[in-house]
This record gives C-alpha cells, structure tokens and sequence, in this order.
C-alpha cells in the first residue's frame, strides 16, 4: 500500500501544481487583464487540477477495489499451471488405482439406488395414500441408502485425499517446487475452502497471524505478493503517466476564450447527477443481489412449497421424510411468527402512538408538549439493540412472573409477546410523530367549525379531526408495520428461534428477519440451499416492505395535498 | 339547563326593540396582546347586526366571545359581562357546549366536515341528541337545508360527501349545519370573503331571511355587503368600539372621524 | 376636499372628487355669470348680450352632462360612502339645479330681446333688485358651496323669503301697471315671466343650500327645521 | 323565539345528555393523557433498569496481591530480553502469590479452585507490566487484577442472598479427624437451629407433595410411563421421611442435608461449614473450610449465613470464605472498571471491555460519514438544484423515499452478496461496515438536506442569479452556506442512527468473537472489528452472568455516545439557526 499512498501523495502535489499552474497560465496569457479571459483564473486553476488528478485517483480507487480478486485469479492461474505436473501424476495414479475405481463403482451404484428410490417414493406418495404401510418402509430404506450412500462418498473423499497426500509427499521428496505443491494443494482444496487458502497464504506473505502456516503456503504467498507488487508498480506508472497526460492537456486547453468555468461545472453537474445515480443503484443492487441468490435457491427448492409449506427446519431432518440434510423451506411459520409478532406490536403502538398524538396536539398546554415530546424523541432515538436487551432483561423475565403469579407456568423468557410488546415500544413515536404530523395538517376551520356546534373536545376529535386525518393515520400505521416486520434486533434476541406455528403469544415464534440472521451468521456456503434461504426470505421482506411502503407513501402524499 | 338570574343590563341609549345580546365592558387579552377594550353594545333580537372595521380590529375576536370560541385558544383571556337572553355567557355555571349550541357560527372560509351533505347537516343533532328516530332527523335535515335554500340542490345527492359542493353551496351547507341545532343566535364571521358575487348574493338573501327567526351577527369586509344585509353596524378599530348605529346613520353620516375615514377608504 | 384632512388610500378616487368639486365651482361660477349677464340683457335690453348668454347655456349644459357622467362613475367604480357619498349626490343634485338656473337664466335672456320691442317700463328698478337679491344668494349659496361653510347656506335659506316678499310686490306692481295701462300688458307680460324665472333661481338656490347643508352636515335642512319649528311651538 | 317548544327541548335534551358527554370527554381525555404518560413510564422503566443493571459493571473488585516475580520463573533465559520475559511463567508466579495468601490449601481440586479466584489471562497483563517495566524482574511487585466474574457479583452482593446473624457469649472449636465441633457458651444457635428445622420441613413437604403428585399421575399414566412415576413417588417419599426423621428429633442433631442455606462460623481467623447443629442450640458440627487446629475461647465470632443452595449457585462455600478472607485482609479493593474501557472483547467478563467495539465503531463511522454525506449532499443538491423535472428524476424521488424505509437488514443482505460475494472485501471489517451503513445512511441525509435546501428562500437564488452568477456558482456560494446548519443536522442525526444499528452488520460477520482491537488507522478500516451496538448484542448472548451488567454498561456508553451525537446536532442547530 505504501507505494500507492506515495503515489497518492505526489498526485495530490500534481493536483495542487495543476491548480497554480492553470491559474498563473491563464493569468499570463491575458496579460494580468483577467477581465479579458471568459473565465476566472480559479476556474483554469480548477480544470488543470482537476485533469492532473481526477483519472489517475480513479484508477487508483478501482484498484485498490479489484485489485484483490484480480491478483487471486492470477495467483489461482499460476498456480495451477505449476501444478499440472502433480494433477497430472495424481489424476493417473487415482485413474489406475483399482480400490479407487472399486469405492467410486460403490457410489455411482449407491447413487443410483438413491434416485431409483427417490422415484419410488415419489410415485408411491402421489398414487396410493391408503398404502401407508409400504410408504414406512420405503421411507426407512431410502433413509438406509442415503446413509449408505453419504457414507461411501466420504470414504471416497478419504481415499482421494489419501491417494493427494502420498502425492504431494512423494512430489517433495523428489523435490519438486514448493509453488507446484501450493498449487496442488489448492487443487485438491474443495471450492468453498479455496478462499481461505489464498487469504491465509496472503495474511502469511504480509507477515500476519493466519489460521495455518506451512511451506506451501509461503509459496503461495510469496506468488501472491509478487503479483501484488507487480501489479501496484503497473498502477503506479499508469496513475502517475495519466497525472501528467491530464496536466498536459489543460496546457493545451487553456487560453483566453476557454470556457474553464463550464467545464468545471459541467463536471459538478456530472458528479452530482452520478450522486444521485447511486440511490437508483443501491435499489438495482439490492434487487438484483436477493433475486440473484433467491433464484438459486427456488431452484432448488420450489416457491410453492417455500410459501405454503407448513415446516421451517433449513438445518437437520427432523422428520423421517426428511432426506439426508436437505432440510425443508416451509416459510409459514416465519410469516406467521411475523404477523403474530406484528400485530402485537400495532396493538401496543397503534393506541399508545395515536392517543399521544392526539393529546399532545389537541389537550396539552404548550408547557406539557415542549417537556413531552422529546421523551417520545428518545424512544425513536434509541437504538433496536437496547430495546432487544430491554426485552431480554426486564420484559421476558416480568411477563414470566406475571402470568406465573395468574397460575399460567409455561411462558418463555422469549416470547412473541415479549418481542411485541417492546417492539410496540419501540415503533410508538413512530406511530405519534407521524399522526401528529397528519392531525396537525387538519385545518383549524374544522376544529372550530365543530366546537362552534356545540361539541365536545373528544366528540370533535373522534368525529371529525380523526374522519379527516384518517388516510394519513392509516398510510403512518402502514409505515409503522413495514418497519415492525423489518425489525430485526428485537425479535432477534426476545422472540426466540423455534419455528413454531402458533397463535399462542406466550410461546416462542421466529421472524423472517431472525432466520436471516440465524442463516447467515456463522459459516456461509453460498452453493447450499440453507444459505440461499435467507436470501429468499430477504426478497419476500423486501417486497412485502416496498409493497406496503408504496401504498403508504403514496395515501400520505393524496392527503397531503388534500390539505395543503 | 342552568339558569343564571336574569340581570340584563340597563339598555345602551339609542337601543330600539328586544335586546338578545348585551356587552358591558368586555375586554379580551391573547396572552400580553391586549385585543378588545372594554366593548359595551346591544344586539337586537331578529335583526342583522354588522362589525366592520380594519383587519386585527377586534370585530372577530368579539364574535368569538359571543360563543366563547376564545376558550379554545390557549392563553385568551375575557373580562367583563356579557349577558345573552339575560344570562351572563361568562358565568362559572355556562357551559360553552350548551352555549355554543344556542350560539350558532358560520365562519370565514366554508368548513364543511369531511362527510356526507346529509351527516354535515346531522353533525349537531347527534351530538347534542336532538333526534330521537331516525324520521326525525331525516326531517331536521331536510328543514335546515330547506331554510339554507338548499334543499333543492342537494335533496337528490345527500349521501355525497359536503367537500363535493362549490364554494358557495359549502357556505349554505355550513349554514344549514348551524341551525341545525336551531340556534338562537347566528354569528358569521366573514361568511363571504371566500365566494363569488352570485354565491355571494345568494348568501346574502338567506341572511335577510333568516333575519325574520334569528338574531344574527356578521364580520365583513365589504361594507356595501354590511349595508346591505344589515340593520345596525358597529365599527371597531384597534381594539375598541368606536360607533355603533342604524346601518344607514352609519353610511351616510357616521358621528366618529375614524369610522369616517374607515368607510370612505382615507386609512392612512 | 376640506372636510377631511386625510388623503384618500385610492389617491386616483380623491382625484375624481376633487375633480367634481372643481366642476361644480367652474359650472356654478359660469351659471353665476349667465346669470348676471342675462339680467343685464333684460334690463338694458341688450340683444347682443343675450347671444352670449345662450352661448353659456350650451356651455353649462355640456358641463352638466360631465358632472353626471362622472357621479355616475364614482358610484359604479368607488361606492362612495358618509361624505363622499354625500358629496357626490349633492353635486348632482347641485349640478341639475344649476343647470336649471342656467335655462331660466337663458329665459330671462330671451325675454330681453323681446322687451327691445317695447319702451322700458317703470318697474325695471323693482326687477333689477330682485334680480340682485337672487344672485346674492346664488352667490353666497356658491361660496359655502366652494367653502364647505353651513352659516351661508343656512342665511341663504332663510332669505328666501325676502325674495318672496319682493317678488309679490312686483307682480303685484305689474299687475296694477296693467290694469291702468293696457299698453304695459305686453311688456308686463315679459316682466311678469322674469319675475317668475328670477323666483325659480331663488328657489333653486335654496334647494343649493339644502344640498350643501347635506352635504357638510349629512342632515336634512328641512327635517331639522321641522322639528326646530315643532319644538319651538 | 316565537314557538318556544323546541326551544325548551333542545335545552332539555342537551342537559339530559350532558353527564354523558362530559364523562367520555373525560375518558377521552384521561386516554389520551394515559397514553403520553405510558410512553413516558416505559422510557423511564427503560432508562432505569438499564442504568440499575449497568452501574454496577463500572465499578470491579481487584485482587491487590503482591507478587514476587522471581527471576528463574520470569527471566528463563536470565537475559532479560524481551524474547526471554516473554517465555516465563506468569501464572506460575501468579500461583504463588496466591497460595502464600492460603498456605493450607494442597490437593489439585482445592487448588484448582484456589485459582479460580482470578482468571489466568491475567498471566498476560502481568507480563505486559513486566514487559513495560523489566526493572521488575527480581522483586515483589503489587499486582491489581479483577476477582473472577462470579465473585465480583458475590461482593457487590448480586449474586447470593447472604445474612449476618448476631451472635451471644463465646465459642469454642475443636477439630478432630478433619470434624470441628464447636460449642457455645450460651444457646447461641437456637434460632439457626429452629430455622433450619422448619426449612427442613417445608423440603420435606415439597417431596411429599411430589410423591403425591407423581402417585395421582400413575392412574392416567402410560403402562410405560406407570413404573418410572411408581419409584419416583417412593424415592420422594423416601426422602421426606427421612428428612423428617430429621428435623423431628427431640435431641442430638439436626443434619443439613438437602437443599439448605450454608452456614459459616468465622471465628478468630477460622472458618467452619456447618454440617449438623444441635438441637439444644448450644454446639455445631463442621469441617474449617479455613484454618485449623483448636480454639480454645473466640470472644468475637460471627454467623454467617448465605441463603441460596450451594448447589444453586456457582461459587462454592470454600471460594466463599476464601473471598471474604482476602477482603478482611485487604486484597480485595473496589474500584473503577477501566478494563471495561482499555480492554477488547474476551470471553472472560472481567477483562472484557468496549475499546475494541467502540474503535470499530469510530471506524466504520468514519467510512459511513466521508461517504454518505457528500453523496448525500450531492445528491440531494442535483434533485433539488439541477434535475430537470422528467420521469428518470421522479423514479430517483420515489426510489429515494422508499430505501428510506427498506428494512435495514436488507442492506446487509445487499453488502453481503455484493461486497464481499461480489467485490470480495474482506469480511467483518470497518469498510465493509462502513460501506453497508452509508447506502443505509444515505437517504436519511438526501431527505434531510433536501428539506434543508428547500428551506432556503427562492430569493436568495434570484438574487445570485440577477447579479450574473451562474447556476452552480449560485447554489454552491450562497444555497449551500446557508442550508449547511440543516445538512448537518440531518447529517449527524443519520450518521447516529447507523451508529445504533446492529442487523445489517450481523450479515457481514461483524458479529465475530474479536478479542483485539483495532488500531485507529488506515489498516484499521480493514481489519477484523465489532462495533458497540454489536458487541452489546454479543454480550447480551453470553452465558456468564457477568456479563449481564456489562451489556447494560456497553448500552450506557452507546447511549452516551448518541447522546453526545443527538447534543451536537441541537446545538449546530441552535448556533447556527437562521431565520429569514
């Protein structure tokens, strides 16, 4: 890095030098008489600085953002062309090993059986539900084989690995290169593991603690770095060849009628308008990154049965259908852990949000209302992971004692209820600050239309104020549930993780947003169906949330200018 | 209801015929504004009774004494007696829900509520529980917007919310809903600043016929409009009464240099 | 204006009236020396005379036209209101009496070219006094007029009756002249019908009068003379 | 009126109605005021029980023992480089500190939890002090290290429920084959006796009951399920009679078995655990969990009783006694908690600090702010100052508003797949952080600055323009200064939002265990961290107790922190307020 802070460094003088230069030529060429030139002199100051310096910065940004990847791929390259030899040696003694050939037959054979019975119990299932009996048993026996047949792969895999390790020891011995053996190495690495290799190989060339240390690695590392360094010299020139490129056109471009000060507006005007660009971005990434992943992912397991299946277990069979580790993606219970949640956090927030609004706007006296709102303030303020601790710390354990002191025993410390209600906690200045906003924007001539009649200050609030303010309340509660079903610390550390199918907000229930978490905390294999799962559920949040955030921006909007 | 002892007041000189609202030294205060001085004026009983004055006089904030529409603002303050029928408005035992249901107020701009034409005009009979059958409430709809003069406009499309009138049919509609709850007295607070003149000449006929059953006051700017439709015109400028009179004394002869200068348009 | 020391907010409206109180003193001033002249033109029998004053008449009438056309404006455009108003209906009213007195001043005037038929009768002294009585009081009428003064208009209507007095003498004069002498029946005649213009004139500077106390005062001469009168029995 | 009958029923009906109206005003009104007053009670319940959980976690107990740092254990080589002090043996000479403290202690399980009292990572700050100060080596140096978790809660007395009884005349102990039997000069243990005889009892009951219990669920009861309850009613029943057998004795003693409170007798610097108490309240029997041998007459002894189950709780009566040894010594001072501020993360909850998280935190807040308030301020400007009004602008608007409102999780969704699948930057490092809470960030500063633009009166524009400034000359000369106190407002406002958020960060591995941290540069941003809000929901997860009060004293920090952030922003707002 340090060559390219240095390069930096003299692209910041060239900025500078740029700027003066641009300046003072300008200034010569109209002979002290600025007047004369169409732009400032700061302005041709400004368009050398910025040709001496804003091509050769972008170049350094896009590396120091690809150059990673690119210098793996090379590594990766490099490496497998010095290892040919060794895959060579490897893929022929694995080819001429009988008791190879014998273990791969077993798996090929097992694997078939696998799908045979695989089919078999499909066709049973559809055809014949009075045959329960056969289905038990096909079930027990494709359970068998898949057993039988994992058992074999991995038997397999051992002996490949044996059949890897006495090559590379062989290799050594006869002294071949360290880097060949690096690259075999790497070769024989499963693809999900091939990351860490290189990272490690990479964290050992720059002298830092790496989860492994060996020979190989080294090598490896010492490849990695010399790509490194060769690449960041190219960089360097090539940011300092531009550097000097752009000071020499803004040479050649400044004169007396240059229009320095449009060309560096210009450029404003094109900064600002990519600005505003990445906003459309970040919604195309964000599309584009959950779609990518969720199509994988309905690849594998169908959107009918991810929507209406009834059981969410992504980890381990529970259940005797269940096959192997596949798991199963009944999304159901998520949403309706959700809804459950959900809805015990409107009912919280809906009266407690809407009541304050309408006291604090309609009854309080100034005084009350200055010292009032910013406690609501605060509770907006406060961050989802405290609320998530209060429900943890305060909340779990007094509904435990409450509903135990009513003769209920069975609560859990991480309930739906807990998580709703602090959830509810949470969204309350929501709810106010919004309905405040909207009961505000009900014209005065209504109030005192209605008190004029005779009315009471609660028989003008709940007949004519609220019929008013009614779409923008409405349009503020859907807000309020597009931010309660995307909530995640909360229902992260009070509403539990048993996917449990339930109405009953004493039991623990999970959420979309905490089988996200769950899925994609700890190791991430992006090729299994379990990791891609949190992604789908990152879609269906997604558009559940844009759905419901459309209509409501769009009822506040209508009523907005209903009123204005 | 509660009644107050009768205590009216000695007759202000030049008053002529019944007496339903009697002002004796009303003064209001909005916080350290002081808004109305010591106001003294007779109103008339089934007649029209005119404020005009310039803007910030205090001719609304009077208005909005008479039904106690100040209580609803924070920091207002009145002083002074204001009797209607007798009965002192101000007195600890008035409520301002009943008073304000005797004291109806049609205002500036045309404030109908976010509902049906037929549940704008039903507002106050249901709050105030007037109807006992839905019959009759059908019928005190009916015979309020009959006596707005609107009854023929809208009999057909009651059910269509009263934001869907023009401007001058929302007036109408407004006024209705006001005497609905059949008020005694009327209080319009510049009832046609928003309408154009053909709404406005409607609204102007419905104020002389009302006249006949109800004692009204109205705030306007526009003094033909005050002379017009009223029988007696009060003059208000910076916060004080400055001349009260027969409408016509008013605009052919007024006794006070200010209200001289006010209607012949000298204000400097 | 003097009634008001206060400039109109629409300076354009103050314009018009005082425009309008301009016209009314040019037209009165005019009509006051129609008037003059067409006296003149009678009792000395002046032909010549009488030419101009016709001359003045068309002049006057024009000037009324204009008076009324621009009442007329300031009521469609101003809606004047207490003196404004008052001003405004005065100087119509104002304006029609003196267009009057301007066609009896021209009568008088005709009447002079026929009276050259005839030798001066005796009683042209008693005429040219009435005639001096009528224009003081057009006169003073006109000054509290250009004044905004209620004492002069007040003494004019209160001399009205001189006028009569004289007035009723004269015919009264002419009318034994005619009797004794059938010859002073044809001039007779003609002074008969100048006395008779001449106590038109007063009349309609009384009704100037009355206008002008209106108009300052806003009160009705002869309903505070009414209940002066009632009261005072 | 002329027909008074409406008249008198509109007044009738009115005031019939009235009581009514004014009773659901009432309740309308005590509503709405219930509603302010609920939000308020719960931010207080908040406030207050984060604070009571988490003071306590700013003060620690500190073992203050002196050391000996003997050369052959510290200085193997004898050369006294610092590769020689790194290789010695630290926690042997923390060991020995501590069995000079209790010489009587042998055998490996006592020692083991002898031990116990400190957690060996203090091995390496020991050596860090020794590494800063080699002149050390050799001599006997006092050493500050915070007492193990568990009893750190047991001396700020959150961890049992404990008692000191009075005590009368004088005791006399005498020890024989490992029992201690003391007697007392008056019937000093009566009370405790009786206590003890009732608790026994009511144990009894408890068994009692559940044999009933178990003997009622036999007849509904499974066939397999009928034996299993069978020898369970009759091992309850067991118990109970003998427990009853017990407490009902008329003389001798009164065994404490089951779950009872432990008792101790301190006396003359000996402890005894109380086994069996007589029933005459005059003698006990026990064994010394301190000290041994005879005493012949303790004037001054004491009781004291620790009422929850030793078998209910994680510390044992002998770590116990050995604690309040060392505080009667005074080894043991509290003080500040500035671990919790030096120190990282760690799994032992007495070392364990926020610097780690907090200079995450500073990191990733400073990519989170270079990046999404000028892209925000630019933003903002072009669709406020240039765009021209055409359907690509509208889109910009709507999808503006609506990344206002995605669930932040999806942007850790989106950094997951995109910076670190896509662009492969390194996982659970400040960049990364930073990059996801900027595209969070960045449409609460777009919002906020354009309100902040928009409030800037259109004359201010035509007046730059009218004197011949062009477009971007006007907008960046005299819009921009005069919005800047509204964008930064919006600025901070948003920057400590993303400072309070946790789930996105959750996606891109900042949720890893990081017992280092980072340094405050610009290798810094690319290396392993926390941030606070994370390390608090870490915390929040962990089993220890302990660890309980930290997460409320890291929840105390952070809101400190936003406080601070949120103070600022009102008072750029205040001092630099204009009003036109």
């Amino acid at each position: 890095m340090s060559v390219i802070s240095f390069i930096a460094l003299i692209l910041l003088v060239l900025v500078a030098a740029g700027f003066y230069y641009g300046r003072s030529r300008a200034i010569r060429l109209a002979d002290g008489d600025t007047a004369l030139l169409h732009s400032l002199p700061n302005y041709h100051g400004y368009y050398a600085g910025i040709w001496a310096g804003l091509p050769a910065f972008l170049l350094i940004a896009a590396f120091a953002m690809f150059s990673g990847p690119i210098v793996d791929r090379l590594t990766a390259i490099e490496l497998h062309t010095q290892a040919v030899g060794l895959n060579a040696r490897y893929e022929q003694r694995i080819s001429s090993d009988p008791d190879y050939r014998e273990l791969e037959q077993a798996v090929i054979l097992l694997r078939s059986r696998v799908d045979t019975i695989n089919a078999e119990l499909d066709s049973a299932r559809r055809s014949d539900r009075e045959n329960a009996e056969q289905l038990v048993v096909l079930r027990q026996r494709a359970v068998e084989l898949l057993n039988q047949s994992t058992r074999a792969e991995e038997d397999l895999r051992l002996y490949a690995q044996q059949v890897a390790v006495q090559v590379s020891e062989a290799g050594r011995a006869e002294g071949v290169g360290l880097v060949a053996l690096a690259g075999f190495e790497l070769e024989q690495t499963p693809r999900e593991r091939r990351q860490l290799f290189l990272s490690d190989a990479r964290r050992l060339a720059q002298g830092e603690l790496a989860s492994r240390d060996t020979p190989e690695l080294r090598a490896a590392g010492a490849v990695i770095s010399a790509y490194q360094a060769n690449f960041r010299n190219v960089v360097a020139v090539a940011a300092l060849l531009l550097g000097f490129a752009g000071l020499a056109r803004a040479h050649m471009r400044v004169n007396v009628q240059f229009r320095a000060r449009n060309s560096v507006e210009r450029l404003i005007t094109t900064v600002l308008f990519i600005s505003s660009g990445l906003a459309v971005l970040t919604t195309v990434g964000i599309v584009a990154s959950l779609l990518f992943e969720s199509l994988r992912f309905f690849g594998e397991v169908p959107l009918h049965e991810f929507l209406f299946g009834l059981q969410w277990s992504p980890q381990i069979a529970i259940r005797e259908e269940q096959i192997g580790q596949t798991g199963v993606f009944g999304a159901v219970p998520l949403f309706a852990g959700t809804a459950l949640i959900t809805l015990i956090a409107m009912l919280v927030a809906v009266p407690i949000g809407l009541f304050s609004a309408i006291y604090l706007s309609e009854y309080a006296g100034s005084r009350f209302r200055l010292s009032a709102k910013p406690v609501l303030e605060i509770l907006a303020g406060i961050p989802t992971v405290v609320y998530g601790y209060f429900a943890l710390l305060t909340v779990g354990p007094a509904l435990r004692a409450m509903f135990g002191a009513i003769g209920i025993e069975d609560v859990d410390l991480k309930s739906a209820l807990s998580a709703g209600l602090v959830m509810g906690v949470m969204i309350i200045p929501f709810i106010s600050s919004l309905s405040d906003d909207v009961i505000n924007a009900v014209p005065q001539s209504l109030r005192d239309g209605s008190y004029a009649m005779g009315a009471t200050k609660s028989e003008t609030i709940s007949k004519v104020i609220m019929p008013a303010a009614l779409p923008g309340i409405i349009g503020a509660v859907l807000l309020a549930v597009s931010r309660a079903i995307g909530e995640t610390m909360i229902v992260v550390m009070a509403a539990g993780q048993g996917a449990n199918l339930t109405a009953n907000p004493l039991e623990s229930v999970t959420t979309i947003t905490v089988q996200i978490v769950t899925l994609l905390t700890g190791d991430q294999n992006f090729d299994s169906a379990k990791t891609l799962s949190a992604f789908a559920l990152g879609l269906v949040l997604f558009v559940l949330t844009l759905i419901m955030n459309m209509i409501a921006l769009r009822v506040v909007q209508r009523y907005r200018e209903k009123y204005d | 209801m509660i009644e107050a002892s009768p205590q009216q007041a000695a007759p202000l000189p030049g008053a002529q015929g019944p007496i339903k609202v009697a002002a004796r030294g009303i003064d209001v205060f909005y916080g350290d504004n002081h808004a109305l001085r010591n106001v003294s004026i007779d109103v008339p009983d089934r007649s029209v009774m005119a404020f005009i004055g310039p803007s910030g006089c205090g001719k609304s904030t009077f208005l909005r004494c008479l039904n106690r529409m100040n209580d609803t603002i924070e920091e207002a303050r009145v002083s002074g007696s204001l009797c209607i029928d007798g009965r002192e408005v101000y007195d600890k035992s008035v409520d301002p829900v009943v008073l304000r249901a005797r004291v109806g107020m049609v205002f500036q701009k045309p404030n109908p509520f976010p509902k049906s034409i037929y549940d704008n005009v039903a507002y106050g009979p249901r709050i105030h529980g007037l109807a006992r059958t839905r019959e009759e409430l059908d019928a005190m709809v009916e015979e309020s917007l009959n006596k707005a003069g609107l009854w023929g406009e809208v009999k057909d499309r009651l059910l269509e919310p009263g934001t869907s009138l023009s401007g001058g049919q929302q007036q109408r509609l407004v006024i209705a809903r006001a005497i609905a709850v059949q008020p005694e007295v009327i209080l319009m607070d510049e009832p046609c600043s928003a309408l154009d003149p053909i709404a406005t000449a409607r609204i102007e006929e419905l104020i002389d016929e009302l006249r006949e059953n109800y004692c009204i006051i109205i705030v306007t700017h526009s003094m033909q409009q005050a002379a017009r439709v009223s029988q007696k015109t009060a003059f208000f400028h910076l916060g004080s009464l400055v001349e009260v009179g027969p409408t016509e004394e008013i605009f052919t002869n007024p006794r006070d240099p200010r209200t001289q200068d006010y209607i012949t348009g000298r204000y400097g | 204006m003097t009634l008001s020391q206060r400039a109109h907010i629409v300076s354009a409206y103050g314009a018009e009236l005082d425009q309008l109180a301009d016209d009314i003193a040019r037209m009165g001033g005019l009509v006051e020396t129609q008037l003059t002249e067409a006296l003149s033109a009678f009792v000395r029998r002046n032909a010549a005379t009488t030419a101009e004053v016709r001359a003045r008449e068309k002049q006057v009438n024009a000037m009324y036209g204009d008076i009324e056309k621009s009442v007329i404006r300031l009521f469609a455009l101003r809606q004047p209101m207490a003196t404004d108003l008052r001003m405004t209906i005065s100087a119509l009213k104002i304006a029609s009496d003196l267009e009057r007195v301007g066609d009896l001043a021209k009568n008088i005037a005709y009447r002079g070219e026929d009276m050259a038929e005839f030798a001066p009768p005796p009683v042209l002294g008693q005429v040219e006094r009435l005639g001096a009585i009528v224009t003081g009081q057009l006169h003073e009428v006109l000054d509290a007029l250009g004044s905004f003064q209620v004492e002069p208009a007040l003494r004019v209507w209160h001399s009205d009756d001189e006028v009569d007095e004289h007035y009723n003498s004269l015919i009264a004069d002419v009318l034994n002249g005619m009797k004794i002498d059938s010859n002073f029946v044809g001039p007779g005649h003609h002074v008969l019908f100048v006395a008779k213009n001449l106590e038109r004139i007063g009349d309609h500077a009384t009704n100037i009068a009355e206008a002008v106390h209106f108009m300052v005062t806003g009160q009705h001469l002869e309903q505070i003379e009414s209940t002066v009168t009632s009261t005072g029995k | 009126m002329t027909d008074q009958a409406p008249k008198t029923s509109l007044g009738e009906t009115l005031a019939e109605r009235l009581p009514r109206r004014y009773r659901a005003e009432l309740r309308f009104r005590a509503a709405g005021l219930g509603a302010v007053i609920s939000a308020v009670a719960i931010l207080l319940v908040l406030i207050l029980s984060i604070v009571s959980e988490g003071l306590p976690a700013f003060t620690v107990h500190q073992l203050v023992l002196p050391v000996s740092l003997e050369r052959e254990l510290v200085d193997q080589e004898g050369d006294g480089t610092e590769a020689s002090l790194r290789r010695g043996r630290y926690s042997a000479v923390l060991q020995n500190a501590m069995r000079e403290e209790f010489p009587e202690v042998s055998g490996r399980r006592e020692l083991r939890a002898l031990f116990g009292l400190y957690t060996p990572l203090n091995s390496t700050r020991l050596m860090d002090e020794v590494l800063a100060d080699p002149a050390l080596v050799g001599s006997t140096h006092v050493f500050r290290m915070p007492i193990a978790d568990e009893l750190d809660l047991y001396l700020k007395g959150r961890l049992v429920q404990d008692r000191i009884l009075p005590t009368t005349g004088t005791l006399g102990m005498s020890e024989q084959g490992g029992v201690v039997l003391a007697s007392s000069s008056t019937n000093a243990f009566a009370d405790l006796a009786e206590e003890m005889r009732r608790s026994i009892e009511l144990e009894a009951d408890r068994l009692l009951l559940r044999a009933e219990s178990s003997r009622r669920a036999m007849d509904v009861a499974g066939e397999d399920e009928r034996d299993r309850l069978a020898s369970d009613a009759a091992r309850a029943q067991r118990q109970a009679e003998a427990l009853l057998d017990a407490a009902r004795a008329e003389t001798g003693w009164i065994e404490l078995e089951g779950e009872l409170p432990s008792i101790l007798v301190d006396a003359d610097g000996h402890t005894m655990k109380l086994s069996a108490l007589s029933v005459d309240g005059r003698q006990v029997r026990g064994a010394y969990l301190l000290g041994s041998g005879n005493v012949e007459v303790a004037q001054n002894w004491s009781l004291y009783v620790v009422d929850t189950p030793e078998t209910r709780r994680r510390v044992s009566d002998q770590v116990i006694a050995w604690t309040r040894a060392l505080e009667d010594r005074g080894r043991i001072q509290r003080g500040f908690n500035h671990y919790l501020f030096a120190n990282a993360d760690s799994r032992e909850p007495e070392l364990a600090g926020v610097r780690g998280a907090l200079f995450g935190s500073i990191l990733t807040m400073i990519i989170t702010m270079f990046l999404s308030v000028p892209i925000g301020v630019f933003t903002a400007l072009y669709l406020e100052e240039y765009a021209p009004k055409n359907r690509f602008t509208d889109m910009i608007e709507v999808n503006i508003n609506n990344l206002a409102a995605v669930p932040s999780i999806v942007f850790g969704l989106l950094g997951l797949a995109v910076f670190i699948n896509a662009f492969g930057l390194p996982r659970s490092t400040p960049i990364v952080g930073g990059l996801v809470l900027s595209l969070m960030t960045l449409p609460t500063v777009i919002i906020s600055t354009r309100a902040a633009l928009k409030a800037v009166p259109p004359s201010i524009r035509q007046a730059a323009l009218a004197v011949g400034a062009s477009k971007t000359q006007t907008v960046f000369h005299h819009v921009l200064p005069l919005a800047a106190p509204g964008i930064l407002t919006g600025s901070i406002i948003g920057l400590a939002q993303a400072l309070g958020e946790t789930a996105p960060l959750l996606m891109i591995g900042m949720v890893a265990f990081i017992a280092d941290a980072p340094s405050l540069g610009l290798e810094g941003f690319s290396q392993p961290a926390t941030v606070m809000p994370v390390q608090i929901f870490l915390w929040s997860d962990a089993a220890e107790r302990a660890f309980e009060a930290r997460t409320a004293a890291a929840i105390l920090v952070l809101l400190a922190l936003m406080i601070g952030f949120n103070a600022l922003a009102i008072y750029l707002r205040r001092r630099f307020e204009r009003r036109w």
